[in-house]
């Protein structure tokens, strides 16, 4: 196990002035802290305040999502020839966002990077509603939705049909669902430990029962961590391919179509990068108020926020190099098509104003994180993570409706113009994430308890003489 | 769990350290002596620990990769089999037998069976859940959760004899030793 | 947005008929003829008494076939009604079996019957299908001259007037629901007062009347009471041509035209191939002469001057476009130059000089082979300078055969139906009318604003004059008349008609009238000594008297109804000479000037809702029109300069606002002689400048849900407000004034421009004889004419970028099917499609698809399977084209939607169809992302309407009738196949022979554009022409492999006119 | 420390992983039994028709032919239901006054069709054509049962698409000679090698189109 100021395990290269964990915690001290916060009898006027707002943009999506389903598709925008709009848009970015939990929890627990330690069960959460958010998508954009709930899985069913695994949206079915699942277990596995911390910290019976029940007897036994840590390192190397897999799969949606601005191979690697981005920037977006509301500096650290800033101007530039592939892709392939598709995205057509935004909120604005002083700027760090949220969604309304209103035969052209219902869709699903994730910051420890022990300076077995 | 057998009047001794240090340095002394039938408790994951209580192998790599196995073969199988022989459709004029198609289904399904046998496993071979253990009579054991570190010699143990190993657990220069009930 | 945004379905925006209301009509003895099953019509004795009415005889006997027919249609009617698709939980269903089948009906197949579509230029013959007992779809004729198996898209919508909910369904008196027989009555009364005067104050009025029984019932009527008139008035009539033969052979003549002997054609102003009469017949003569095929390499050649842009403008070689003050101008000087019998020297200059000369030796090329023909819309003159030069050319009695006119007039005499009117609005004024029968029409809309028809009816209503109208809906002129008749339709009763060539139909009912109708002969006979005859009698009795019929009569009768046509009647060829005075006549009325500012108006019948007699078809109404794509709506066309001009700007494109996706057209007033309308304008390159075209036909008030609009939702305005009685097609000297408003036009294409990409191919005449071979001819590339950009333009050999090739069929890792057995396939020949419609209408009929309305296709979610697309080519100012492009689903062996959809909802069938199984499919919507050709449709909400009883009637039970969320599209009409293979396999798995199979689109299809078959059959026609030079696949460099291939765009220009 | 739980709940822990386990797998077991039970498919349930008519009379006991009252069954899609003329020819005579066929003669009376109820009541997205089974040599007992020993007629086959399936992929099976097609005590399915041979036999006489034609959506939806 490692210690702080050590130069080489951190991603920065140079010493890092910043700690994972302020001096002077002990085991005690972590363990209190950190239990304090769900144990606690009274919860904090802001959380009911943002519980009630969330939760009430919650209902909203219900009311939404019931109109739809009671009236069809058409209370949407979508149509012919933009057959997929807001509801795909919001379906991938749901899903972007929530790689960065699985990334920070699995590919930075292999590459041995223990700053991660004190946001990676937060981000796993985070990961997990985020995904509950983009499943709503991929249901209920169909158009007989009580239907797709189940002709989507291969059940021997009495029609004797079954789905067709050549297309993307069966692979999304099974990449969507493996996900969820493994990320799920992942988290909770990671959480076993911490149950037993808080049902031996629990005051109240019914409290210690609930978390006894969680902890499943958890306790502590060196044989059972053995094999945890096995386990855990396992799923870790599992969940990596996963994550990549997810987003990978989600680009093939529109890569193997034959449309121009969707046919185009460097979708996976770019759509990764950007699930990324755009995860780390909803990280940073949660974490910052986060570390205030609780006073959590001591945890959840500057070289915490700066890592992640430099994280997100990494695969900003990734992205920003897939932006240019794509233009450069359709100019040299020779394809009119293609090269009419860039130019009527870019300058020519009626939605050129989305990529311009596009360009500024996730080319342009985030390379001001190469100055140290803003990455160590939190307002700075959390404006820039909205912009690039932002930056995000337009990504993906760019890929799908500019490259769809116009495509091969301009007989076909149409334009798209969203409605109320898709705008209250969409916000109802940044509420019910909302939603779960105060109740989970109420209810469940939101940083690892036994892996902040690990982290202090007194966790290592002092080796006398060999 | 270990029922009918006449169980003996109590589980076993528990010796309570205060940091990781002494507890491995105990934990070898223990085994060194003989003892095998031990278990150590930690608020967090220390290796020295676990192997210092003899335990040097978890099995769960093996278990993952079967079930990843499982998974792999399965997936494919069940793609080929339902668009191969039981319901062949020209689809797009793609074979019926689209391979590169049906990579993603089967990577997918691998995940999850090898993760789910891991979780599992883990669960069998540790086995949980088990609400109830003697080690929780242990008077301070909640703060197993916390900062203590506890050793405990099974009543079981061949070499067991309820006052000379309670000496010898003293001898290691615990905070105290105490009896586990059943 | 608001939830009504999202009730589309037109028939259920509004209230839907309940089943209650039915019952209640029934109970009230009222709704007798609407009954929502065989149960309940059955159970009702008011229908045994019906039955008994209308076909007194026949009803307990059953020899005489036709009656019997009818009979069982009603009995049969709603047997089997078309199901929902996918819909999981079916309640338990009755099966309601007949009490007599008649021998010939076998349920579960349908059964064809001959009649005929009047039309006032002109009745079609058509074969409509019934099934159990329900008319479901028309089609062409084969052996009627003026079909030739094909159809208009009005005859084929008819079917949805039969059903449509919105006919009246009782007889009223000023409002209030009477029987009958108190209309009978109240006739009895007054005509027995009229009866002392000799029947003065007696008025008809009528339109144009094509049918014989009904003249003769008419000339009965008249002798009876020699005081008593008959009027016509026909808002679209042919005025001008029976002037301009009156000109020209100081007598009375009809004009047929012989286009399949004809190599020159010059159209005056004539869209003779998209608007009648004759049309039909005249499309297929024209393009199978036009038709490049099979080793043939001749091509006829067509000018055409016209005055606003035209569908044959659309197929012209050459277009000039004129204003209509000019086209008197340009004819006078082309009857100069081939010299035209005593044509006096032309006064002043005419357009297009340098094109002139080279015309008329083009023409005096092909004496006798040649053909001049004027427009029903161009002045008289210019018929008798057509006529002149025909007879110079040496074209009569060759290509151009005069006959006695086609229409029946009071003794025979042809009247100027607007001088018709005025006199009746005269006597009106003078207090000389008592009792006037309106019999069809709707003259209170469509009268010349001048006569203030409406107004005349108020009056005579006020002073409680027996008026009474006869027509299919409550409409403006019901509105104030004191009785209205519901009128049957003419696939509910008896009668006759005669085609463009005088052949006449005999027009048999498939249905008993669902509503309580009348025909017009039944209606007439209300003012003769046997009111209640009914038609059937009627037009019997008639034809019995008849020389075509006389011998064994029931024979005669019997073949006459099967054939659907009685031989021997048409219009026999007559010889007229040109009277001197003619074309003096012609000089004496000099072109008139028009002063700058002023503007020219051209009005033209719509090519959807016609003068608005169709105003309430949501077929119609919701079919793109040929030229410019709009639906739901008509507009003020004018030409790109002249919108420059009107608003000041650089780029047209800035006139219009767009409103989120809505097009927001710039809202214009026009005013002539005091009156003014307000009218939302439509750029369309080839418009001549300062010309506008308004159609007419919408502004509709009082018709039904579909037609009339409001103020908040007017359907289109009305442009008769504009007509004068003396200006009945062109306007000269009108105000044109822009306005700050703005108006919603929906069309179903708002991109003209090919963009440079290989579509439409197009070459000449002489390119093709070259032999240049499909990969380097040159693409139809040019500029959005309505945005002015210019694009590519014609590439020349080496000039042009290079064309994509599709890969090799084993360029490929993966192995292909083999389609053992049938392979079908299509293939469409885009010089003969001439952009009228029929086949997207035949296939929204054959394939039950639903409307979705005006704000649903501004959205962009129209349902039709089959498309024309248009094109225009060249510069914005003078456009070649539109080129026209039928776009049905491709078929694609590889096709692009399949391996997308996640449920196998749609994948290949063994015979290489693209199925589309609607009960599979979930709605993800992804097969049409995917489709490059963007012909799948989806049911974003509830289009059908599964209330509407009489909706259901209409359907067609071989196809599922699709419900929200799922996926549709064009299937080759996979019923026809798969029932013309059961018939085949039946006799020992014999193959399906080539032409057995007759798509939808292909059967309607006037100029045999479309061709299906099997293309393992190496001599099936469509084989044939899958191999012909011209055949090209589109975007087949996405290797999508489209079995629907079409064949290049062939022009014929003449080499001395430049720009050719 | 005290314990939370009592001993017992260990094993109750262990249990319910593997019980929750078991419910799921059962219940997935119970929809597809309930899926295909008569309860959904109607199979096997007697209808009551406004007439008792009794098929085991007219066709077992009488040997009246298919075809004598189901007149299309071998020239188009529908068997066709017999118009009460049909009923009369014979009940004009015989029976004419039984009480049970009162509302026979009653329909015939007063011009009224009987409503009977439908037992074979396919999905309307599903194109059934009888004359194309009945021409190829697929008899009306294969999928109706036996008509002839049925006092009030019921629902014999499930009519779900995995019971088109199984003869659509393998007609050989099924197929009788034309002869044979009306025959109701015929063998329902050829099972031995030398009745699989004759089945084989009539495929190919009577041109019966091969599996992946007649597994085609378009063969049976439109």
């Amino acid at each position: 196990m490692s210690t702080i100021d050590h130069p080489h395990d951190d991603v920065g290269i140079h010493v890092t002035p910043y700690p994972v964990i302020e001096p002077g915690h002990t085991f005690g001290s972590v363990t209190d802290k950190i239990s304090a916060l769900t144990l606690q009898r009274r919860t904090p006027l802001w959380w009911f305040i943002a519980f009630g707002i969330s939760f009430a943009l919650t209902n909203v999506l219900m009311f939404s999502i019931g109109y739809l389903v009671l009236t069809g598709i058409g209370v949407w925008g979508n149509n012919i020839p933009v057959g997929w709009a807001f509801d795909i848009i919001n379906f991938v970015w749901w899903i972007g966002i929530g790689h960065a939990g699985t990334l920070i929890s699995a590919i930075l627990l292999l590459l041995r990077q223990n700053w991660r330690t004190s946001i990676n069960r937060f981000a796993e959460a985070m990961t997990l509603f985020a995904v509950a958010c983009a499943g709503i998508f991929p249901l209920f954009h169909t158009g007989r939705p009580w239907l797709a709930i189940y002709w989507l899985f291969p059940y021997p069913n009495t029609m004797n049909i079954w789905p067709n695994f050549r297309s993307p949206l069966m692979w999304d079915v099974f990449a969507v669902s493996t996900y969820a699942t493994v990320s799920a277990l992942f988290w909770f596995v990671g959480l076993i430990p911490d149950f037993a911390t808080l049902r031996d910290r629990a005051q109240s019976r019914p409290f210690k029962i609930v978390y006894g029940m969680l902890s499943l007897g958890w306790r502590g036994s060196a044989k059972h961590w053995a094999r945890y840590e096995a386990l855990y390192l396992l799923l870790a190397g599992l969940a990596t391919p996963l994550v990549l897999s997810v987003h990978t799969i989600v680009s093939f949606d529109f890569a193997v179509g034959v449309l121009p601005g969707w046919h185009a191979t460097i979708f996976p690697p770019y759509f990764v990068a950007g699930a990324i981005y755009a995860g780390f920037a909803m990280v940073l977006t949660l974490t910052i108020p986060l570390r205030k509301l609780f006073h959590l500096e001591d945890f959840i650290t500057m070289r915490h926020l700066r890592n992640s800033a430099k994280v997100m101007l990494a695969t900003g530039l990734i992205v920003a190099y897939g932006y240019m592939m794509e233009a450069f892709t359709a100019w040299y392939s020779g394809s009119e098509y293609e090269g009419f598709m860039m130019k009527n995205r870019i300058w020519g057509g009626p939605y050129w104003w989305a990529y311009m935004l596009l360009i500024l909120c996730n080319v342009l604005i985030p390379q001001i994180l190469w100055a140290k002083r803003m990455r160590h700027n939190t307002l700075v760090l959390f404006a820039v993570s909205l912009v690039v949220g932002v930056g995000m969604w337009l990504e993906r309304f760019v890929i799908i409706v500019t490259s769809l209103h116009r495509d091969f035969l301009p007989s076909a052209w149409a334009m798209y113009r969203p409605t109320i219902i898709d705008f209250t869709t969409f916000f109802g699903t940044i509420g019910l994430f909302l939603t779960l994730l105060l109740l989970f910051i109420r209810f469940l420890p939101v940083i690892s308890i036994f892996e902040m022990r690990t982290i202090l300076p007194q966790a290592e077995v002092k080796e006398e003489e060999a | 769990m270990k029922t009918r057998r006449e169980r003996p009047p109590f589980y076993g001794l528990m010796a309570e350290f205060d940091n990781p240090t002494d507890v491995v340095t105990a934990a070898r002394a223990v085994h060194e002596a003989g003892y095998r039938r031990i278990d150590a408790f930690s608020p967090y994951p220390i290796e020295e620990l676990s192997e210092a209580v003899g335990m040097h192998t978890t099995k769960m790599s093996l278990i993952v990769l079967i079930g990843g196995l499982i998974g792999l073969i399965g997936g494919y199988g069940m793609q080929y089999y339902l668009s191969v022989i039981n319901y062949p459709l020209n689809v797009g004029g793609k074979p019926l037998n689209s391979w590169p198609a049906f990579i993603p289904i089967t990577f997918e399904t691998t995940v999850l069976c090898a993760a789910l046998a891991g979780i599992f496993g883990m669960l069998a071979l540790n086995g949980l859940p088990e609400p109830y253990h003697p080690v929780f009579n242990t008077p301070n054991f909640a703060l197993a959760s916390r900062d203590r570190f506890f050793l405990l010699i099974e009543s079981r143990d061949d070499n067991f004899d309820r006052t000379q190993t309670a000496e010898f657990l003293r001898s290691l220069g615990p905070r105290e030793v105490t009896d586990v009930e059943y | 947005m608001h939830i009504k945004d999202t009730l589309p379905a037109l028939y259920k925006i509004r209230r839907p008929l309940k089943a209650e209301d039915v019952r209640a009509r029934l109970a009230a003895k009222q709704g007798k003829e609407y009954w929502r099953s065989l149960e309940e019509l059955a159970a009702s004795e008011e229908f045994e008494e019906f039955l008994h009415r209308e076909f007194p005889r026949q009803a307990g006997e059953w020899d005489d076939e036709p009656s019997r027919r009818t009979f069982l249609k009603v009995m049969g009617a709603s047997l089997a009604l078309a199901g929902l698709a996918g819909c999981s939980y079916q309640p338990p269903e009755t099966i309601v079996p007949y009490v007599r089948q008649p021998e010939e009906l076998v349920p579960g197949k349908p059964l064809f019957f001959a009649t005929a579509m009047p039309h006032t230029k002109g009745a079609t013959g058509l074969l409509v299908r019934s099934n159990e007992g329900r008319p479901t779809h028309a089609e062409g004729n084969d052996l009627h001259p003026g079909s030739l198996g094909a159809a208009d898209v009005f005859s084929i919508a008819s079917i949805l007037t039969l059903y449509d909910p919105d006919r009246s369904e009782t007889v009223q008196y000023r409002g209030e629901i009477r029987p009958y027989t108190s209309f009978l009555a109240d006739v009895r009364t007054t005509l027995d007062a009229l009866k002392a005067k000799q029947g003065a104050g007696l008025r008809i009025l009528t339109e144009t009347v094509t049918s014989p029984s009904v003249a003769a019932l008419l000339k009965q009527i008249t002798t009876a009471l020699p005081q008593a008139r008959w009027h016509s008035y026909e808002p679209a009539g042919a005025h001008a041509a029976t002037q301009g033969a009156a000109l020209a052979f100081g007598q009375p003549v009809h004009t047929i035209y012989r286009f399949d002997r004809a190599d020159r054609v010059l159209s005056l102003d004539a869209d003779f191939l998209a608007a009648g009469p004759g049309e039909l017949r005249y499309a297929r003569d024209f393009i199978d002469r036009r038709r490049v095929i099979e080793g043939k390499s001749e091509m006829n050649r067509l000018y055409v001057v016209e005055t606003t842009p035209t569908n044959t403008g659309a197929k012209a070689d050459h277009r000039f476009a004129v204003r209509p003050s000019e086209l008197e101008q340009f004819t006078r000087a082309l009857a100069v130059a081939v010299g035209a019998q005593n044509t006096p020297a032309l006064v002043g200059s005419a357009p297009h000089p340098d094109a002139i000369a080279a015309i008329a030796k083009d023409l005096q090329g092909a004496r006798g082979k040649s053909i001049v023909i004027p427009g029903d819309y161009a002045p008289p003159t210019v018929h008798a300078l057509a006529h002149a030069m025909n007879a110079a050319l040496g074209n009569t009695g060759q290509t151009v055969v005069y006959t006695d006119p086609l229409a029946f007039y009071p003794n025979n005499q042809p009247v100027d139906q607007i001088a018709d009117l005025r006199a009746l609005v005269g006597d009106i004024d003078a207090g000389a009318v008592e009792m006037l029968l309106i019999v069809g029409g709707n003259p209170a809309y469509n009268a010349p604003v001048d006569l203030a028809f409406r107004d005349k009816l108020k009056k005579l209503f006020d002073q409680k004059k027996l008026t009474a109208h006869l027509g299919l809906h409550f409409d403006e002129t019901s509105e104030w008349c004191q009785w209205h008749v519901p009128e049957a339709h003419f696939l509910e009763a008896w009668g006759d008609a005669r085609a463009y060539d005088g052949t006449v139909s005999i027009i048999q009912p498939l249905i008993a009238p669902l509503y309580r109708g009348r025909s017009a002969l039944e209606f007439l006979s209300a003012l003769t000594d046997t009111p209640e005859k009914s038609g059937y009698d009627i037009v019997r009795d008639f034809w019995r008297t008849q020389p075509q019929m006389s011998g064994d009569f029931e024979r005669a009768w019997r073949r006459a109804v099967h054939d659907g046509l009685i031989a021997g009647t048409a219009l026999p060829e007559k010889t007229v000479a040109l009277s001197a005075s003619a074309s003096s006549q012609a000089a004496s009325a000099p072109a008139a000037a028009v002063g700058s500012g002023q503007f020219e108006i051209v009005f033209r019948p719509d090519p959807s809702v016609y003068d608005g007699r169709y105003a309430n078809n949501g077929w119609l109404q919701e079919l793109p029109k040929p030229l410019t794509k709009l639906c739901w709506d008509n507009a003020a066309h004018i030409s790109p300069a002249t919108a420059r001009k009107l608003f000041n700007v650089d780029n047209q494109e800035d006139i219009a606002t767009y409103k989120g996706i809505e097009y927001m057209a710039p809202v214009v007033t026009l005013s002539y002689r005091g009156q003014t309308i307000k009218a939302p304008v439509f750029i369309l390159p080839g418009q001549p400048d300062d010309v506008v075209t308004v159609h007419l036909g919408y502004g509709r008030t009082r018709v039904g849900r579909v037609g009339a609009g409001t103020a908040q939702q007017p359907v289109g305005f009305d442009a008769y407000q504009l007509r004068f009685a003396d200006a009945p097609w062109t306007a000269t000297g009108a105000q044109v004034a822009a306005t700050a408003d703005s108006y919603q036009l929906v069309g179903t294409q708002l991109h003209f421009n090919m963009e440079g990409r290989d579509i439409v191919r197009s070459e000449t005449l002489e390119e093709y004889r070259r032999g240049r071979d499909d990969a380097q001819s040159e693409h139809v590339v040019g500029s959005d004419a309505r945005t002015g950009d210019e694009g590519v333009g014609r590439a020349g050999p080496g000039v042009g970028k290079e064309v994509h090739k599709e890969p090799g069929v084993n360029e490929t890792l993966y192995y292909n099917y083999d389609y053992v057995g049938y392979k079908w396939g299509m293939a469409i020949d885009t010089t003969a499609c001439v952009g009228c419609n029929a086949c997207v209408i035949a296939c929204q009929s054959e394939n039950n698809i639903p409307v979705v309305g005006k704000e649903q296709v501004a959205r962009r979610r129209e349902m039709h399977w089959l498309r024309i697309d248009a094109y225009f080519k060249g510069l914005a100012e003078n456009p070649e084209g539109v080129y026209f492009m039928p776009v049905p689903c491709m078929h694609c062996e590889n096709a692009p939607c399949e391996p997308v959809c996640p449920v196998n909802a749609t994948v290949h069938d063994a015979e290489g169809t693209n199925n589309m199984v609607y009960n599979r499919c979930v709605g993800t919507r992804y097969c049409s992302n995917n489709c490059p050709y963007k012909v799948r449709r989806f049911n974003f909400l509830r289009y059908q309407d599964f209330e509407t009883e009489s909706l259901k009637l209409m359907r067609n039970p071989e196809v599922s009738v699709r419900s929200r969320g799922v996926m549709e599209k064009c299937t080759y009409c996979i019923q026809r196949i798969q029932a013309a293979k059961i018939e085949s396999e039946k006799e020992a798995g014999r193959q399906v022979r080539d032409g057995e199979i007759q798509t939808a689109c292909q059967s309607a299809c006037p100029t045999n554009a479309i061709v299906f078959g099997n293309l393992n059959d190496r001599n099936s026609m469509v084989a044939r022409w899958q191999h012909e030079p011209r055949a090209y696949g589109v975007l087949t460099e996405l290797n999508t492999r489209p079995r629907t291939q079409y064949l290049s765009e062939l022009r014929n220009p003449n080499p001395e006119i430049r720009g050719a | 420390m005290p314990q939370i739980f009592h001993r017992s709940t260990n094993t109750l822990a262990k249990l319910s992983i593997f019980g929750g386990l078991f419910i799921l797998a059962f219940a997935a077991w119970a929809l597809a039994e309930i899926n295909r039970s008569s309860w959904n498919t109607g199979a096997y349930v007697e209808r009551q028709q406004p007439v008792q008519f009794s098929h085991k009379h007219h066709v077992g006991d009488d040997g009246i032919d298919c075809r004598y009252c189901h007149t299309s069954v071998e020239t188009s899609a529908s068997a066709g239901m017999p118009p009460t003329k049909t009923c009369m020819n014979c009940h004009s005579q015989i029976w004419s006054d039984s009480p049970y066929l009162e509302p026979v003669r009653t329909s015939w009376r007063e011009n009224r069709p009987i409503e009977w109820t439908r037992v074979h009541d396919l999905p309307d997205y599903a194109y059934f054509n009888h004359s194309i089974h009945v021409n190829k040599g697929v008899g009306c007992s294969t999928c109706h049962g036996r008509v002839d020993q049925m006092p009030i007629v019921y629902q014999y086959a499930s009519l779900q698409m995995e019971w088109c399936l199984e003869c659509h992929r393998d007609p050989a099976r099924y197929l009788r000679p034309r002869e044979q097609v009306f025959n109701m005590e015929w063998r329902p399915e050829n099972k031995s090698a030398a009745e699989l041979q004759e089945g084989r036999e009539l495929f190919a006489k009577y041109h019966v189109r091969h599996k992946a034609i007649l597994q085609s959506c378009s063969t049976c939806h439109r």
